[in-house]
């Protein structure tokens, strides 16, 4: 299928995304972000809404069938009738950087803080054999104690992870491979 | 008997310490706030007339402080402590400092504390006041041996208790002998680090039994009620989730029963201000002594919307030597009420804590709901506390109503740039066997470990791509990552792969 | 007799279709929303499931486009419509064309609008009904001779009224018989521009009356009960300002005599759904028959507070046909509710409207409050409708609790970018005649004749002068206009003097 | 009296400021308005003050005695408390324009919409003697009509106001001389 023009004619926008894990590409009229009216083409399927923007990270967007949606932008996230809906901007020109970023599951795998907290117990050294799954260290936040597990079934080959040491979001802690 | 009160420094943070700031200023009494590092721009000193610094970040150099509290009480002119839940509000020696800098402590007196407060004290004055309780031991366990003795006496499956504790920490569920020496060092070891008391002691297991309470109040002048009971069950790792009032299987007649019983454990042990008495009931409504929390419970509020009554102001008035000014036949119950307890944390992700910066917050309001909410938007939540953001009630007719209104509420809630547990709520008032009232402490474990209901929410997928592309057009307004829409599908798809070789 | 209801269309805006989508939502209907040109980011709007433009901004061309608002139903699918209040509310001929329609109009049949919507027909069914009314005319004057005569009859002071309208319009109060040719004229003037009918009616005025109404809720079975009293005497132009209930003079028995007066008049016109009767009652307690407001009221909230109960839910199932389901004696009250109209007007400015965008909102929150809001932060509040925001209510064990929890909510309320009229609230709450109970329908206008209190607020020059001082330093962040301090307090004085020159 | 230096030497920032009617001059350290502690120096006076900046034009000053302020920025005025305090920021470089604009009470006055709404009634014509308060147009808006006064005793020169036209806050529906 060949490309849509937006109404009018005015040049618009095309953004590639990934929606609750499924990829999809919508063509936006110049303008629409700004609120009005104006039709939207995802993947093909012409979509006539009507944007309202409320504030920064919320609009409200009304279909042609009457439809109302309240959607709130929360990080990588939509919030539309206290449900949270995924998505991801799939930028062209950073393919290629994120390709090569991503790790193959066969290579080392780190476990990494998912949230900012204090190392409380190591229950790993360096050389041990872990199982998946297998608790490797616990950190504390928030007057909870959270253990992280081994991604996968290997050796441990680091530890960066200090016993009392405070750490941020995405800190290694151990690796496994 | 009269204490004057005039200037009450509320010994907490978060929703707590502005709930009771709140009862202060509509009883026209001045509010001396105190705050750690990470709390300088927290919502309790924002609503407070007066605010101190304590200390650093962490509870063991500011918010533990009692003697840095006491110097802040004298250096305000505060007469009255409040001390909320948590931190300090069960430490005995706090209360009498506090008694002995000439500050009143908003609690009961510490002899009752000592009496009541420690689980295995406890249990010998319910054993005294004729209370029944879970089959165990009395005091502390001296020994694995010692342990291995009681357990067989009264027949597995047992739980190991911490007895200064409380919230999970120190417990655990010994079904077989060969378990129990194991459990018992964990126990004791994860009580000493929780609590600074390793003692432990140990209760017989009841099975799939019901966490219900009863909320007390009691004045100088001997007398005592009992506003109702709460329905505590939905437990995850023994911390509540959701609390109800009433309790949908309580029973008029089950009620007076815990009441009076609760009734005379206080008065046993000359027990003054606000108290809960924790029961467990069993599938046979028999009801067995847990414990007593000896100051204000998270959960009060849902005792508020069905009586009516504002208990942190019944606190105030009790505190400051007035009687109670009502007798137990003018609690009337009414309606019902469920609390949500909004968690900083990601139930999608093994529940970790999800501290930092609330970008966006939409509050729910209208009719029936209530929020006492202690953060705002462009607040950063720190890492160094509980993770309650807020506690959401909703109100109803029956209970039935109250969930639906409570789903509503829910749905309009938004709390952006943090994790939380909203959607943990959204499925369980959901759940067929929670609005059947089929509930125990087992009840949330189990709905976790099932497959979680693939409910999806109902927005076409059209929609949702829609509002992502209008917010990342928003986002990339200056510098646009986004091609213009002049060339075919095929010349883009060329042009990716391209991009990716 | 069951209406299948399950899509409501709310042919209203602001908080009381926000209200109404509410209770739809907790009760399982789908929801849609009809909007002007200048809601189209409504709070309303946002709630609901659907919505559907209308028209331009006048009221004229939209909310009271009932041809417009059936065309949305149909092409919906609603198979309902729920007025709220004001706009099309209390219009009997689209209410019968909703019938015609096919849908169910949520409020009373058509007949019973007619017999008791008009001021005249109602006072004609008041006095079938036995009830006490104040002494006037009962139907419409055909000229000033007739008003004259009757005036005459009855003894001034009297009171000149629309017959057709409600808010003020078309009323007058005359003293003197001289006054009442020219009063005549400019009431039936005024009521042919407000409401299409110049019809007028009169009154013997009651000296210092209260204005208290009775809530009623009546099914399709003949069952009507009343749900107490309300007391709205404090007005300013004959607009409600603050409402309460239940009365501060009312006692059980005229409760009841009340109470069963307005039912056997609703009953006697075949009344169904939810209605106010609305009375003065004077300072002996005897209370005179006013009119009926047959809808839903603004004020509803407070009798939901000390009811307990939810009257948008009680009306879509009554108008599925459903019965009450409560008797006269399972309604009992409990504590007492204050409502504050949080009108965009400026107390300190002759109240005038201010519409525009709403830069900050801070709202209250906590025990005992519930805020029925229609705006949000940066909505911009037009200026073709009702100045009102938000319904803030305080419920409290007693009068005053409720009264010092209300200013405790007020004090924390802030709206930005728009003048509102909290500060008159905060005047009002903490009057001494008010705080005592001691209003009337003239109360506020003499409150506002007065000199007001100076009460200036209690924070020092100085702490102002600092944090204005910031403000405007992060203002002018990028363009400093202010200098920095290098030179001598007399230079400084010195380059003013020269800048004036 | 002289100058006050902020703490640390460093460069701080003068502002002259009418509060609630009376004048003042408040001399900032530099950077406080960020936050942070340090002293101002409000007439001559130090007021040490601990500054929170919390949103975009809502700050917390602790003071001194450990007093509390929720500061709550409204346009031309400050929330606090629940109370609004006024105040005015005088521009050293504006003043003479603002001497300049402002109009004596003898010479003719405006009667000027204070909201944006639409003129219902024109109570005057041109030439007509008016008393001072008396009613001379009536503007609606939000269903709410609102009489305007002549601001003084004297005689109309100038009816711009129409009825049935929209008007805008600040627009000239008379002019009396």
């Amino acid at each position: 299928m060949g490309a849509v023009r937006p109404p009018g004619g005015i040049a618009g926008m095309t953004v590639w995304l990934e929606v609750e894990g499924k990829q999809c590409k919508v063509e936006l009229p110049e303008g629409l972000r700004d609120g009005g009216t104006g039709e939207c083409v995802v993947d093909g399927r012409a979509l006539g809404v009507d944007v309202s923007v409320l504030q920064s990270g919320v609009i409200s967007l009304l279909v042609g069938s009457g439809r109302q949606y309240r959607c709130v932008l929360d990080g990588d996230t939509i919030v539309i009738g206290g449900r949270r809906y995924g998505f991801r901007v799939e930028d062209p020109r950073s393919l290629k950087g994120r390709r090569g970023g991503a790790a193959g599951s066969a290579g080392p795998r780190a476990v990494k803080a998912p949230m900012p907290g204090r190392v409380v117990r190591v229950l790993v050294g360096v050389g041990d054999e872990v199982a998946e799954h297998q608790g490797v260290v616990v950190i504390e936040a928030m007057k909870m104690q959270n253990e992280l597990k081994s991604p996968k079934a290997g050796r441990v080959v680091k530890v960066p992870a200090l016993v009392g040491e405070t750490v941020q979001q995405g800190d290694v802690l151990v690796v496994v491979e | 008997m009269r204490r004057l009160i005039q200037k009450v420094l509320v010994a907490n943070r978060g929703e707590i310490a502005l709930r009771v700031i709140r009862a202060c200023r509509e009883m026209g009494l001045h509010t001396v706030a105190v705050y750690s590092d990470a709390d300088r721009g927290a919502l309790h000193v924002l609503h407070a007339d007066e605010a101190y610094r304590l200390g650093p970040a962490p509870a063991t150099e500011s918010y533990l402080r009692g003697d840095l509290i006491l110097e802040v009480a004298r250096r305000s002119g505060a007469d009255a402590v409040h001390p909320g839940y948590g931190f300090l509000s069960e430490n005995t020696d706090f209360a009498d400092a506090c008694v002995t800098a000439g500050v009143t402590f908003i609690g009961p007196p510490g002899s009752a504390m000592r009496r009541l407060g420690s689980k295995t004290k406890a249990r010998q004055a319910a054993d005294a006041a004729g209370m029944p309780r879970v089959p165990g031991s009395v005091t502390g366990l001296a020994s694995v041996e010692e342990a291995e003795q009681v357990a067989g006496e009264i027949g597995y499956p047992v739980m190991l208790k911490a007895a200064a504790g409380g919230g999970g920490k120190g417990m655990r569920a010994v079904h077989r002998a060969e378990e129990l020496a194991g459990a018992f060092v964990a126990a004791s070891s994860e009580a000493e680090r929780s609590f600074g008391s390793g003692e432990v002691y140990l209760e017989k297991l009841i099975e799939r039994p019901r966490h219900i309470e009863i909320q007390l109040m009691a004045d100088d002048y001997g007398a005592c009620i009992y506003l109702g009971e709460r329905e505590c069950s939905v437990q995850r790792r023994h911390q509540k989730v959701i609390e109800e009032a009433p309790s949908a299987v309580v029973s008029e007649d089950l009620r007076r029963r815990m009441g009076e019983a609760a009734v005379r454990l206080a008065l046993s042990a000359g027990y003054i201000n606000a108290g809960t008495v924790e029961f467990l009931v069993d599938a046979e409504e028999n009801f067995y002594f847990l414990e007593m929390n000896t100051r204000l419970q998270v959960e009060h509020p849902v005792t508020e919307m069905v009586t009516g009554l504002d208990m942190v102001q019944m606190q105030l008035r009790v505190a400051s030597g007035e009687p109670l000014g009502i007798r137990q036949q003018d609690v009337r119950l009414r309606g019902h009420a469920v609390e949500c307890r909004i968690y900083a944390e990601d139930p999608e992700n093994s529940f970790f804590p999800s501290p930092g910066r609330i970008t966006q917050l939409v509050q729910p309001g209208g009719p029936g709901i209530r929020e006492d909410c202690g953060v705002y938007a462009g607040w950063v939540v720190p890492l160094d506390y509980d993770p309650m953001l807020s506690k959401l009630v909703a109100y109803g007719e029956t209970r039935e109503i109250a969930i639906d209104r409570m789903l509503r509420a829910l749905d309009e809630y938004v709390v952006g740039g943090i994790k939380t547990n909203i959607s943990l709520f959204q499925r369980i008032l959901r759940d067929e066997d929670f609005r059947a009232g089929r509930i125990d402490t087992g009840y949330l474990e189990r709905l976790l470990e099932s497959d979680p209901l693939v409910e999806a929410g109902d927005v076409p997928e059209d929609i949702v791509a829609a509002a992502a592309a209008l917010f990342s057009a928003v986002a990339t307004q200056r510098e646009p990552v986004a091609v213009t829409v002049q060339e075919s599908r095929w010349g883009l798809s060329a042009r990716r792969e391209g991009l990716r070789a």
